[in-house]
């Protein structure tokens, strides 16, 4: 396990920070001055003078939990999608798949949040459903163009003659052949999707002005930032700590469970 | 020329050229000045043409082009001299130009900034003396018509001006080129009446994110910038890299509830609301101490204001007390606010805490920015509020009255309306002074305002720029004036 | 299907992408609250001004009879005029089309090289300390937000070092191409992680294949077996998000044209969208709907062309 | 003089000797052939040659290439042992076309000189070795998925024979092709032999080894159990292994099987066409599959046998034409089948090794198709699966290993047992023996006749192994260019050839072999 300690403490200290933090913060709500300095607060104040520790201990909960469940769904729709398209031996579902989502990624993605903040304020659904949303043909075009090389190969063609569904196709071949790709894609989506939250929730959709968070406070402290840095630098820290190293535990995992090996194949 | 200089940097210098950045509206700006809408369309009118009087830094008015006012008893017939000026083609400006100019802002069907303040004026029945004396007429008696002289976008144009590709005016500075949405030049008018100003050319440019304003100054590519926020003023105010002038009593904060339906059209609860909020937090935290405190009616510092009445702080008990004689324990109240200007979402979410002491729990709704201001003029019932300086006769005629065309409280009482017409009719200035004096003391106990704060309006010059008035509230005649700067 | 043939029924299905897409984005534009004469009152908004204001810019009429007249008259190549200002909206757009795609060219045409060289060499010893190090630093560089680089980048290389111009405030981006440097290297940082990380992935799956190791038997250079031999096979998912950066490019990067002051098309869509000005809104549509298209285009073009055998099985 | 020294080589992957053992030497110019049976180590064996090992396999023991010791950490300088793998398909980069690899390899060769001259050289070099390796120049311009085979087995052929290596290491080298090319892949073999390059040749074709290698060694679980001189090894065998690899050598002049009357057909195929993009492969094609028949389809490499094949099996839509199972149309396209038709006629791979998922262990690949097609349960159909890879000695420890940690043949029999658990009526078999010693091949295709008399299931055996097609077949059908050219009882066809190119194919294989087996009295 000690490889994984590098990834693991960079993922541990933000997920318990977002976990626990909450449980522990004050819900003191007086403010002080915007942009403090020390001033009896370990780091100091945010924009509206709130103690910036008490704001990143409330501001990661939603955020993650958000951010996994955005991700995860558009995942958990786009792949097979894109394994479909990518793998049909039929043009015509291909293209069935692939025009109506070009026609999603052609509409402006800022408008399409605008609207939504205006139509569906507050709900963390609509937020998780947005994210989704501008995901999903970005992954399914990455999943189609990973999939289009494995649909000829014979190893497919042997298991559709051993009538297996496309199913189990794509989930026992496909994606284990692309899983690499798949999981570099993920890890960056993933961080993506964090930032996307934010952006969202600062447009009104999903989280509500009220609440913390860690993404959106990198934003609104941003004005901040030279003269009181670690309202900015502190969840950015946490937001890039999360992000390299589920990313550095995904390649140390696909590392660690490579069953290919050249010389074998290469006979 | 100019107004008094803060800065010491010797004796004022002619030349060179001025580069400011001003946040603007992109391709949509326009250099129409009964269009102006904007502070960059302001700012750029101002260089290019005059109004016959404008606001002082105490928002009385003060003549421009007029040189002289005066009105006849009964303050429905006003005689306006003009200076002797020229337009930057060399025509004088005539008593004709004034009436063309105020015809076209009022303009049927027109949606020109003065219009509804200038419609006061009869304009069929009002003429011409001479070259120059124009005789307006009104529709009643208005004690304070200089104001609307003043008002936003009354500037003169020369008769029979339609097209603003190359627009002449009065200005200091003559038009040279503009590409909307991002700059204008403009250079030295030396025949300007008010003294030809000491630059020989003024740049505006165009920069809406504030830091890339603040950066631009930095890095030399600006000699001023307009509209800081109180973070970067402080972030650079130390380093001496650049001057930060705060201009007081610019920009009034407040809250808007709406009197005539539930639950605020129970005064206990406006006054709950008077006693609740934290004004001294506010303006540390929302204002970072860039500001004043108010005394929750308009118009601090300003003439006419009631400085007289006491300082309202927080009272939690009295604001809890009043709360429960509302029959308001525990309520839900939504609170509308949006990013549509600075400080809105910060006060409403600091504000919303602070009732959460008193058992009131103020939900805080971010609304589309871009549509705000209409949003809640009709809707809804607590919403963050601001306003820009303006004299208290046009904040009282303008959102106040029964017939106010933005009465966002929705405050419309006979007495009210009453005494303001009586303020109107009445040469004694005592009296008026008197009148106003009531009429703020009503707003201060059951209004539907709450004004908590006023900030200062922030910009930033390089070093070597002179001459900027350190007094003038936005919107004033000394803001955003460039005739008297000079760059040593 | 042979290329020419796919090309025409593309270009066909295209246009009626770019006309869905305008309704589709007409409608979202009248779904929001507000029109463009709420906009224009702004913090005055007076009834009888809004409801002068909406008649004068025609909003009074029926949604769909507006669509169509604009659809008409886009037809004939009149996008029509803006409904806040007094310009031509296709004046509008093209004024703001130059920036954008300077910007967006050069980016890509850095970013393309960068990301494949980064991705080739973290893929060269996978999970070696050169991997590690490539990927800590582009994934961090890509989850700090654009505009905290943004910021930390001017305030170093242009307000402390002076090195380059903060803005582009008052010059044009070709007749000052130091004023270039700044927006386009924030404007790498995103992209270039995520694609050198698909390239990476692709490039370690790559070189363990049988191909690849048979040619490095036979003797290929290192450089030629990366580039020539595993690099086609390991592009094909790069190459689909390269496109959507290119997407991104072309109307997305609101914030930096916002840090830099650019003037490029994301501002004129965000302010287009402040003012509900929906005729530029329509325009700028019709521009990112077509862009799309042919980013699209090329990218599944790109597809076929790293899966040759893909289309044998169709 | 040496050029290649192995000594005491031992090769041990989870706790088992791969390879122990194994001492023997290179000399420049000489052909040395390798043999044994299918897993005893061959391959193992060759590669460590070029410094590769199985993952966390150890090797000991000490190996000289050219001078320089050779080990896992220190391979020999690229160019020096040309390798020609036993599967030539995952060879070959599928989004490169085949004339810019040759030339970038021709590159490589080519110095001094001009721009100009250098292309000429390149040109040149790239074209001696297409003529080599028998491989057609219109072939260049195809991606590898464009084709066959022994196409692809000859590109990969020809991408060695560019460079100039000191050792040549052939893996199966003539396993996809037909008897006229390999006669003519033998006189390239001995004259790059000729020119002073040691050979390494890995077969199971004891033909080919007399008519090529002056040396041979025969392995046997991982050991060297014989070595000598060509004649003596298999003129006079000494270890047991060697005697049963010679003894079971299909007899080419058996005279086909006792055939029984043909049954009802169980597949007819009525003027098929089929082709790739706009050019048609197979031509109107009819032919009839009788039940419990052996048909064999023989033809030139390149003919289209695998695109008929793989037409029945719904892999390959066609163009026109039908094919009848039983009395039903089936629709060209696998996926518009039904699971029972599927089942009904089964196709196995002639790339073994690219046919099976390289992620999951073979045995459960295999038993999905008793799963899937028979509905049996999973340890059901586990337990059939290990059951019929044991019959052809496959033991369970290997089939629970993923593909790439098994030997090519035994990838073969695998793949062979994944189609047959859908006990089909009508069995497709491409080129399914040409992995195999001669032991196992005879195993295997005792098994397939025991298929036969259980299920009355019909084969359809493509190979270019006439002995095969001789000893086993009932009917056989000769394809040339896509076409049926003739067809008929096995023994009538091969005894008295009608087409010109039965008759090459006959002539070159009776050449083959009568110029090397001594025949066994
Ligand atoms: N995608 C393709 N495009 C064009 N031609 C192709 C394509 N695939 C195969 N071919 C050609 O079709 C012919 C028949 O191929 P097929 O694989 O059926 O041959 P085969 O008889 O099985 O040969 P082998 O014995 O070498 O395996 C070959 O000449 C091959 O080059
Ligand atoms: N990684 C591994 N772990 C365990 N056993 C292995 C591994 N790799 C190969 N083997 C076994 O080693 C044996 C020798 O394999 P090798 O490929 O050298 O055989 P071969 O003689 O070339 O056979 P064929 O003629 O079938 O190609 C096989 O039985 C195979 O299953
Ligand atoms: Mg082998
Ligand atoms: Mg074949």
């Amino acid at each position: 396990m000690r490889r994984y300690a590098v990834p693991a403490t960079l993922v541990a200290v933000p997920l318990l920070l977002a976990v626990l933090g909450p449980l522990l913060a004050s819900h003191d709500t007086t403010k002080d001055v915007a942009f403090l300095l020390g001033g009896g607060h370990w780091f100091g104040t945010d924009f509206v003078g709130r103690d910036v520790w008490n704001e990143v201990l409330l501001g990661g909960r939603s955020l993650v939990l958000t951010a996994v469940t955005a991700t995860a769904c558009s995942y958990a729709l786009a792949v097979p999608l894109g394994l479909v398209a990518g793998m049909t031996g039929s043009r015509a579902l291909d293209e069935a798949i692939m025009r109506p989502l070009d026609l999603l990624l052609a509409v402006p993605s800022m408008l399409m949040l605008l609207l939504l903040a205006s139509i569906a304020p507050g709900v963390p659904w609509v937020l998780i459903g947005v994210v989704t949303l501008i995901n999903l043909p970005d992954v399914v075009r990455i999943s189609r163009a990973a999939a289009l090389s494995l649909s000829s190969r014979p190893a497919v063609e042997a298991m559709r003659l051993q009538g297996e569904s496309r199913i189990r196709i794509g989930v026992h071949y496909a994606a284990r052949a692309m899983r690499r790709t798949l999981a570099a894609d993920l890890g960056t989506r993933f961080t993506g999707a964090i930032y996307l939250v934010a952006s969202a929730s600062f447009l009104g959709v999903g989280v509500s002005p009220q609440t913390s968070d860690w993404a959106a406070m990198v934003d609104r402290n941003r004005v901040g930032l030279f003269i009181q840095p670690w309202a900015v630098v502190l969840p950015a820290l946490l937001v890039v700590a999360l992000s390299i190293g589920v990313n550095l535990a995904f390649d140390r995992w696909l590392r660690d469970h490579d069953p290919r090996s050249t010389f074998l194949e290469a006979r | 020329a100019g107004p008094g200089t803060t800065s010491a940097g010797g004796p004022p210098r002619p030349g060179g050229r001025l580069r400011a950045a001003f946040s603007g509206g992109g391709a949509a700006e326009v250099l129409d000045p009964h269009k102006t809408d904007l502070y960059v369309e302001i700012a750029r009118a101002k260089a290019l043409f005059d109004k016959l009087a404008d606001f002082g830094s105490d928002m009385s008015p003060v003549p421009r082009l007029a040189e002289r006012w005066e009105p006849s008893a009964d303050l429905t017939t006003w005689r306006i001299t003009l200076r002797q000026a020229a337009f930057h083609d060399g025509r004088p400006v005539r008593a004709a130009d004034v009436l063309a100019s105020f015809a076209r802002i009022t303009e049927p069907g027109s949606s020109r900034r003065a219009k509804s303040t200038l419609s006061v004026i009869d304009l069929p029945n009002s003429r011409e003396i001479d070259e120059r004396t124009v005789e307006f007429r009104l529709q009643r008696p208005y004690g304070e018509f200089p104001n609307a002289l003043a008002t936003l976008g009354a500037y003169i144009i020369p008769e029979g001006t339609a097209n603003f590709d190359r627009p002449i005016g009065t200005g200091p500075f003559r038009f040279v080129a503009f590409e909307p949405g991002r700059t204008f030049l403009a250079a030295r008018n030396p025949g300007h009446w008010d003294g030809a100003p000491l630059l020989d050319e003024l740049e505006i440019v165009v920069t809406n994110d504030e830091a890339a304003r603040v950066n631009a100054l930095l890095g030399g590519q600006v000699e001023y910038a307009h509209d800081l926020t109180p973070t970067s003023a402080r972030t650079h105010e130390s380093s001496g890299q650049v001057q930060v002038h705060r201009l007081p009593l610019s920009n009034f904060h407040g809250l808007a509830m709406k009197v005539d339906r539930p639950p605020f059209d129970r005064p206990e609860l406006r006054q709950a609301l008077f006693h609740l909020v934290d004004r001294e937090e506010l303006v540390r935290s929302v204002l970072q101490g860039s500001g004043q405190v108010c005394n929750d009616i308009y118009g601090k510092g300003y003439r006419y204001y009631a400085d007289a009445l006491p300082q309202r702080r927080q009272d939690l008990d009295r604001a809890r007390a009043l709360v429960r004689q509302a029959g308001a324990e525990g309520m839900t109240i939504g609170f509308d606010t949006s990013d549509a200007s600075t400080g809105l979402k910060e006060a409403a979410l600091a504000i919303s805490d602070q009732a959460k002491e008193i058992g009131l729990h103020l939900e805080v709704r971010l609304g589309n920015k871009d549509t705000y201001w209409s949003d809640i003029a009709s809707n809804g019932v607590l919403a963050g509020y601001r306003s820009g300086g303006m004299p208290l006769e046009s904040h009282f005629s303008q959102r106040l009255l029964t017939t106010s065309t933005t009465n966002n409280t929705r405050w419309q009482r006979p007495e009210f309306d009453a005494r303001y017409h009586e303020a109107q009719s009445t040469t004694d200035e005592q009296r008026r002074a008197e009148l106003y004096r009531e009429m703020q003391e009503t707003l201060f106990h059951e209004g539907g305002f709450l004004w908590w704060g006023v900030s200062d309006w922030i910009v930033a010059s390089a070093p070597g720029v002179h001459g900027i008035d350190d007094r003038a509230p936005a919107n004033t005649l000394d803001w955003a004036r460039f005739d008297g700067v000079w760059l040593a | 299907m042979t290329i020419p043939r796919y090309l025409a029924r593309r270009a066909l299905l295209g246009a009626v992408q770019v006309l869905l897409v305008v309704a589709g984005v007409f409608a979202l534009a009248e779904a929001l609250p507000g029109d463009a004469a709420v906009t224009i009152a702004g913090d005055n908004p007076d009834p009888a001004v809004i409801a002068a204001l909406r008649e004068r810019l025609g909003l009074d009429q029926p949604a769909w009879q507006r669509l169509g007249e604009w659809l008409l008259a886009a037809l004939r190549g009149d996008f029509g005029q803006s409904l806040v200002g007094p310009r031509a909206v296709v004046d509008i757009i093209a004024a703001a089309a130059g920036p954008t795609l300077l910007l967006a060219a050069l980016t890509l045409a850095l970013l393309v090289p960068l990301s494949i060289g980064l991705g080739v060499l973290s893929a060269r010893r996978e999970g070696g300390l050169l991997d590690r190090l490539v990927t800590g630093t582009t994934l961090g560089l890509y989850s700090a937000p654009e505009f905290a680089m943004g910021v930390l980048v001017v305030t170093v290389f242009a307000v402390q070092l002076r090195w380059f111009p903060p803005t582009a405030v008052g010059t044009s981006l070709l007749s000052d191409p130091a004023v270039l440097v700044l927006p386009v290297f924030v404007l790498l940082l995103r992209p270039i992680c995520s694609l050198s990380r698909l390239i990476r992935a692709g490039m370690i799956d790559a070189q363990r294949s049988a191909y690849v190791h048979h040619v490095r038997r036979l003797g290929l250079s290192p450089a030629r077996v990366r580039f020539a031999h595993a690099l086609p096979n390991a592009a094909a998912p790069a190459v689909q998000q390269l496109a959507r950066t290119t997407d991104w490019l072309v109307g997305g990067v609101i914030v930096v044209e916002a840090i830099f002051v650019v003037p490029g098309l994301g501002t004129t869509l965000t302010e287009a969208v402040a003012a509900r000005d929906l005729p530029v809104i329509q325009g700028l549509a019709v521009v990112f709907a077509t862009a799309t298209v042919l980013v699209n285009l090329t990218a599944d073009i790109a597809a076929r062309v790293l899966a040759p055998a893909a289309e044998a099985g169709r | 003089m040496t050029v290649v020294s192995v000594r005491n080589l031992t090769v041990t992957a989870a706790d088992r000797a791969i390879v122990s053992g194994a001492s023997f030497d290179l000399a420049e110019g000489g052909i040395t052939a390798l043999v044994g049976e299918s897993g005893s180590g061959k391959t193992t064996t060759a590669l460590s040659l070029l410094g590769e090992k199985p993952p966390g396999a150890e090797v000991s023991g000490s190996i000289e290439v050219a001078g320089e010791t050779v080990d896992p950490a220190h391979p020999p300088a690229a160019g020096t042992i040309g390798y020609i793998p036993q599967h030539p398909s995952a060879a070959l980069n599928p989004v490169r076309r085949i004339g810019p690899v040759l030339r970038e390899i021709a590159r490589l060769h080519v110095r001094a000189g001009s721009r100009r001259e250098r292309r000429e050289l390149v040109r040149q070099r790239v074209l001696e070795a297409l003529r080599q390796a028998q491989v057609p120049e219109e072939l260049l311009h195809r991606y590898p998925h464009q084709l066959s085979g022994g196409q692809q087995q000859r590109v990969v052929l020809a991408h060695q024979l560019i460079g100039r290596p000191r050792v040549l290491v052939a893996d199966e080298p003539t396993t996809g092709q037909d008897a006229v090319i390999r006669g003519q892949l033998v006189e390239e073999f001995r004259s790059v032999a000729a020119r002073g390059i040691a050979v390494l040749l890995l077969t199971h074709d004891l033909d080919l080894v007399r008519a090529l290698a002056d040396h041979v060694l025969v392995m046997n679980r991982g050991e060297v159990v014989e070595t000598g001189p060509c004649e003596e090894v298999l003129g006079a065998p000494r270890h047991p292994c060697t005697r049963r690899l010679i003894d079971a050598q299909p007899d080419p002049a058996a005279t086909g099987r006792a055939a029984p009357e043909p049954g009802d057909p169980v597949v007819s195929v009525r003027g098929l066409v089929a082709g790739h993009r706009r050019v048609d492969t197979v031509h109107d094609v009819t032919v009839e599959v009788h039940r419990g028949e052996t048909l064999a389809v023989v033809g030139r490499s390149g003919s289209g046998k695998s695109t008929l094949a793989r037409c029945l099996a719904g892999l390959h839509p066609h163009r026109s034409g039908e094919i009848r199972l039983g009395d039903t149309p089936l629709p060209p396209l696998l996926r518009k089948r039904t699971p029972e038709q599927t089942a009904r006629i089964q196709y196995v791979f002639q790339d073994a090794r690219a046919s099976f998922n390289e992620f999951a262990p073979v045995l459960d690949q295999v038993a999905r198709t008793a799963e899937r097609l028979r509905g049996a349960g999973r340890t059901e159909a586990r337990r059939r699966a290990a059951g019929e890879l044991a019959r052809l000695g496959v033991t369970e420890a290997s089939a629970s290993r993923r593909p790439a940690e098994l030997s090519g043949g035994e990838l073969q029999r695998a793949a062979l047992v994944r189609a047959a658990l859908a006990r089909p009526e009508v069995l497709i078999c491409d080129e399914i023996t040409s992995g195999l010693d001669t032991t196992t091949q005879a195993d295997l295709l005792d098994v397939l006749e025991e298929l036969q008399d259980d299920t009355g299931c019909a084969l359809v055996v493509i190979t270019h192994d006439l002995a095969v097609v001789a000893g086993r077949s009932d009917r056989v059908v000769i394809v040339d260019g896509g076409r049926i050219v003739e067809r008929g009882r096995t023994a009538e066809v091969l005894a008295e050839p009608g087409h010109p190119v039965t008759k090459d194919l006959v002539t070159a294989a009776v050449r083959f072999t009568a110029g090397t087996r001594a025949r066994p009295d």
